[in-house]
């Protein structure tokens, strides 16, 4: 866009916002004229709720929402993912259906590709669906499941063909999760929290017309699902911590919708290592005065701090329009290991009091948090192991993993019998 | 010396081990963890009245078998593994061994016979609201009178304890002088006792407030008597450690052996087999370290203490790093409750620091060692 | 702060790097670590009349670029990944820095032209016999007449240097008091210069016994300035750290990347890959310590000495690290002479206790930051 | 053997040991008495310098010589390894040219497995041998050979055939190392020191009656080989640390060989961590008064004290007839643990001085050398990874890694172009 096109369409902005901004109006309200208007999804197609503006472009939009105190598109979230996938690969019916209530927040959508028997495995994915009279019907079993509980449709992937190979042999649909052959149970975790769901799909039923590309193109479509994945997690980030709200009936709104999303997420930052509650930790305990304790704190704060400066290095190279390098793909192994070092750390800095959990334990529970937590960080998002396969493979070129999986049909691969 | 187990023992040792898979398979341990207390009387009983086990290593004089710590530290080992929920460990061997080793001749007829029963379930305090387990950080006050005033944390099983055996230090004495030892009724007047909530379910532990609470005391207590105390409550617990870090390691080698990923076992993975080799070695270092201690008290070594030390130190890295290992192989299952992996992952974290941590063990070990 | 390089620091790096794939292959190398000097005066003079090197980062005004210390430190990796035998690390960082910020404008304008344009080798006597880096441990004397007694350690290139900058103290002084600097000549009457044998046959370091050296004072020579003179120091000792092990790291990839055993390249080895992974990792945050400590340092960061000791331990841990595993993925080759890897490895072990060990700068960081 | 029989053999021992043993014989005569008598190698046939003594008997006799102050044969090195795969797979020719030399010492002998290209891999070598005439002809590099340089034989694993399976085209032969086709170049390692040599084979030549066994037989008999190799190198340490010699000409000469024999291994304490030297350093430095350095030298001292215990462990395990189980296995990768992490300790507790090597430097360099020999504990006799495929493979009976190269003709298998 030339300058000049740029300065028009905020100038039509402000203009929009001045006129209908009302931090009084619901939230639900506010995000239908958002959509109505294409201001809150401007990289959208105009017939879609947008206004075909580039992409690059949407950050200037925000900015001018920011600057004029208004609340834009809430962009994160499983719907968020679902909304990618349904522009690029779903087909008119289901824009027609799902956009407009994405956008407003009116649907909670969940996510049901990982199986019990397939964790780094997605494509070994074994839960069938099979058409029987004019309605595909599933079964099976999905896991690490989001808000699954009041999920209005769930993203699935689904085999339908098992004498192909595996990648061949799925694919996608949107399923009603309010439905009798749809069942959520919490998982609960060895920290004792129940963010995910198990789900369990028992004849479950699709219309063909929520089918999502064509059958076996399940694995083409979730990539597309999984690659906005990333970038959903960061901006998940950001909302959980988003600014001051102002005064108003929408602000106490958008804060209501924040504490429930995140509610799941409240043990997040434990599991990274709480790097941050070490030195006040360390002065409290009187560790600070221990060398050898010392010597463990500057390790941690050594690691930590060189994996935040290796992330502003990524950042800073890709606004200088230079490759990422590798930076960006080492952030997540290097968070495992500041967490595990952390969770270390916190330990020999609390002693005896490491053994304390609950109300009573150091930080109102926090450490003992933190010391049965920190082994997701590792797990969670893909594992180290994973991790590293990917860095030794993308990032330095080593040659891949020979697969034994791919060039046979999925019904001859030998398959878990555990989980 | 040499060192390894005798026929007798290794039978001994599979006994227990049928024992408990039995007795103590992980649905119990999830059910006792849930209980109040933590345990129940009823195993705790037939624990003792089928397999004697409280009795192991007090002298037969007060009613024990009168072994020695290496068959004491074969049951801890098994215990461990199965993660028994009991007050073992406690009464066995914290109390037991202070009332071995401070008590009067009249004292150890009276009380050792209870606790080799598992009649009595008994307990030391030790350290206070510090967490150490130095003489040196000892504050509680037994005064002239004797009564008793302070308070004692991170008690084993405090709570439940029918008797607790108090460290003391007469008022005004510092470091590792006017220390002493006293027996307290669990019910006493004036002692308060409440709950800990702890990472780890399957083990209790307590605070007790003891407020002019009057008590008897054992005549033998000194800063090295309670030194010997500790070493023997580090060995036992470098074994138990590392029955528990090898049950883990057992388990995650089969876990990976069943679990298929991209159309292959999980432990054809070149990274998990050496994993798996990693985790071996760990354990089986930690292992020699905490037989040999047992073995060097059993022979009156005068190293024991250092090699107490030696061994707590290497079984805290090695049950820790197991652990980490053992969720880690298990992938996103060995992060979820229902999975028994994290049972043994909190045992190993308060493990860890109880009885003192690995840095000061190994701390405590340059110290002996250093000349 | 947002850091990284700008197009023109990329374009001079290049150069570099060409420049020293050029001039500093390891035959070169292997050369010149066998002669008595270790580097030659021929190929310091080039690099300082073609790339101006030793003038980087001195003001404008003393005959210098007028850079900052992120592009010396540019060079220093550079040289660090090449491992080139020249005085730079003593002439341009060690000597130019004391100069620089304890030198009187007089000294300035007289010494550091000679400095920058390399006719002028000089270098840094700092530690003694201890082998401390802490101006406390110093205790060579500055006599009221002017004269130096006592004797440096560790000093590098301290037989060849022209020029020797020397700490002292004035006698009766203890700690951070009575600290001051000079300049002796290297042919100067009553200094005694002996080379001392290093692991690291690159890099030359010598014992210096002063009797009475006469030597002239620079004005500006206290605690905070020396500290510094060695925060700068460990900055760019960082970035040559690592540059040396980005080298190892490329290397052993690119080694097992062309070599097979039992049928197929060690590459594909997933245990060898994940290694790999692991270097990449160590590799990359030492890099991102040591570039921000750098730029800190050009923004005038008053956190720039904690900064300092950060990108020196990390770098430290680094460099050892990824010189262990490139010799093991070189296996049996890898512990040869003829292999190029065990030179890097020497450097890197030297550079672990070079201005301090590890440790020693964990302590320090953590001495700044605890509030 | 019954009680009473092996009373009698030991009555008969002694009485021979007294009619014959005078400390002012040569080393090579009374060996040769060894020899003829059968004493020298009692488990061995008698045909063959032996009498048919039970191998658990051995130990017995040796107790007896050491009784008596006499001197026994050493069973050390690379000659044993030759007299054992000579026994169990040599010709009667073999047996008769060359065990009594390799009893009396007089004949040096080396191995020729190893090659640039195949380290790990011992079966992938590509020394070719081709029949040509009447005579083998050899042509290929050997390395890691001790002793080439002075050896009279050599046992040489050599490639016959390419057009079969790797394992199945190797043949076996014993080398005279003192013919013109054979060049021994000393092989400088990273700390200074040359124990090895590498062996240029061009055009050598070996008569067909010097080969052992069949043509492609040869990777079987170099199992017999490597299986005594683990064992030569215990008793090499033992012979390396023989007690006080007595006095007369074949202790003498005893010391002397021992001298000549132990040089090249003179660095070998040093590459294992000098565990022992590192509380008197720490005293002598003062690091012992760092509570940090302190903490490392704690763990140093875990791991070695662990890890002799465990190789106890072992030895009480065999020698009450159990199977040994893994502490064997792991002592190895233990002992290179122990190396690596007692190479940091002395790094902390030396200080600036790790830095200086030679006789100025701290122990006359012998801290120098640790430091600069310890990275080949992870490497010599097996790598780690290697130890750590066996542990994870025979001891814990993971899968096998999928091998690439043992099913199809050799001359299509990848082979190395870099050294």
């Amino acid at each position: 866009m030339t300058d000049l096109r740029e300065q028009e369409t905020l100038e039509e902005l402000r203009g929009w916002l001045a006129d209908n901004w009302d931090p009084e109006r619901g939230l639900v309200e506010w995000r239908s004229m958002l959509a109505d208007s294409g201001w809150g999804m401007p990289h959208w197609p105009r017939e879609w709720y947008g206004r075909d503006l580039p992409a690059g472009f949407t950050p200037l939009v925000d900015a001018e929402f920011d600057r004029f105190g208004a609340l834009q598109v809430t962009r994160s979230g499983i719907r968020m993912l679902a909304a990618a996938t349904i522009l690029e690969h779903g087909s008119d019916l289901h824009r027609q259906k799902f956009l407009r209530r994405i956008i407003t927040g009116e649907d909670v959508w969940c996510q049901l590709f990982s199986e019990p028997g397939s964790g780094s495995d997605l494509a070994g994915a074994t839960t069938r669906a099979v058409m029987v009279g004019n309605k595909w019907v599933v079964n099976g079993q999905k896991v690490w499941t989001t808000s699954a509980h009041k999920a209005h449709w769930g993203l699935l992937l689904a085999r339908t063909d098992v004498d192909v190979p595996k990648h061949a042999g799925l694919s996608y649909f949107i399923l009603d999760m309010q439905q009798p052959g749809v069942e959520a149970h919490p998982l609960r975790q060895m920290n004792g929290h129940a963010s995910f769901n198990q789900v369990f799909l028992t004849d479950a039923e699709v219309l063909p017309e929520f089918q999502v590309a064509a059958s076996g193109e399940g694995w083409n479509v979730a990539t597309t699902t999984l690659m906005h994945e990333r970038r959903a997690a960061d901006s998940l980030r950001s909302w959980g911590s988003a600014g001051q709200p102002g005064t108003g009936r929408i602000y106490e709104e958008a804060q209501e919708e924040i504490r429930t999303a995140m509610a799941p997420y409240s043990w997040y930052p434990q599991r990274a290592g709480r790097v941050d509650l070490v030195m006040p930790r360390a002065h409290e305990t009187g560790a600070i005065r221990d060398p050898v304790i010392r010597q463990e704190i500057a390790r941690l704060l050594i690691m930590h701090k060189s994996a935040e400066w290796t992330a502003m290095r990524a950042r800073t190279a890709q606004q200088r329009g230079r490759p990422q390098g590798p930076e960006g793909s080492l952030g997540k192994l290097a968070s495992s290991n500041v967490a595990r070092l952390a969770a270390r750390v916190h330990t020999m800095v609390s002693g005896a009091d490491a053994m304390l959990a609950g109300p009573e334990g150091p930080c109102d529970g926090t450490i003992a948090e933190i010391l049965v937590s920190f082994p997701a960080a590792s797990i969670a998002g893909g594992t180290d192991e994973i991790q590293k396969n990917i860095i030794s493979e993308r990032v330095l070129g080593m040659p891949k993993e020979t697969r034994f999986d791919t060039d046979r049909p999925f019904r001859d691969i030998p398959r878990n019998t555990v989980s | 010396m040499k060192f390894g187990f005798s026929e007798e023992q290794e039978a001994f040792r599979d006994v227990l081990r049928r024992y408990f898979e039995d007795r103590s398979p992980t649905t119990e341990v999830r059910r006792l963890m849930a209980t109040d207390q933590g345990w129940e009387r009823e195993g705790w009983n037939r624990m003792n009245s089928e397999l004697g086990l409280a009795a192991i290593a007090i002298p037969e004089a007060y009613g024990g078998q009168g072994f020695g710590l290496a068959e004491q530290c074969i049951a801890l080992e098994e215990m461990g593994r199965a993660l028994v929920c009991s007050p073992y460990f406690a009464t066995a061997v914290l109390a037991a061994s202070a009332i071995e080793l401070a008590g009067s001749e009249q004292q150890k007829l009276a009380l050792l016979p209870g606790i080799a029963s598992g009649e009595t379930v008994a307990t030391l305090a030790f350290c206070e609201d510090g967490g150490s387990w130095d003489v040196k950080g000892v504050a509680l006050e037994a005064r002239g009178d004797g009564t008793l005033h302070g308070t004692k944390s991170y008690v084993l099983d405090g709570q439940a304890a029918d008797l607790v055996v108090v460290l003391a230090r007469a008022p005004g004495t510092t470091g590792t002088d006017g220390l002493s030892l006293h027996l307290v009724r669990g019910d006493a007047p004036g002692l308060e006792r409440r709950a800990l909530q702890s990472i780890d379910e399957t083990r209790r532990i307590a605070r007790l407030a003891f407020d002019g609470v009057e008590a008897e005391p054992l005549p033998g207590a000194t800063a090295p008597v309670m030194e010997r105390v500790l070493a023997r409550a580090a060995i036992c617990l470098a074994n138990e450690m590392v029955g528990g870090a090898e049950r883990l390691r057992a388990d995650a080698l089969d876990y990976v052996g069943m679990r298929m990923q991209f159309g292959r076992s999980i432990a054809s993975f070149q990274v998990t087999k050496h994993k798996a080799a990693d985790m071996l070695l760990d354990v089986e270092l930690a292992r020699s370290a905490a037989y040999y201690a047992a073995a060097a008290h059993d022979e009156a070594d005068d190293g024991v203490v250092a090699l107490a030390s030696l061994a707590k130190a290497g079984a805290g890295e090695a049950y820790m790093q197991t652990a980490i290992h053992a969720v880690q192989m298990h992938g996103g299952i060995g992060f979820t409750w229902d999975n028994d992996t994290h049972l043994w992952f909190k045992r190993a974290k308060v493990s860890e620091v109880f009885l003192g941590t690995s840095a000061e063990h190994r701390e405590r070990l340059v110290a002996y060692w250093r000349d």
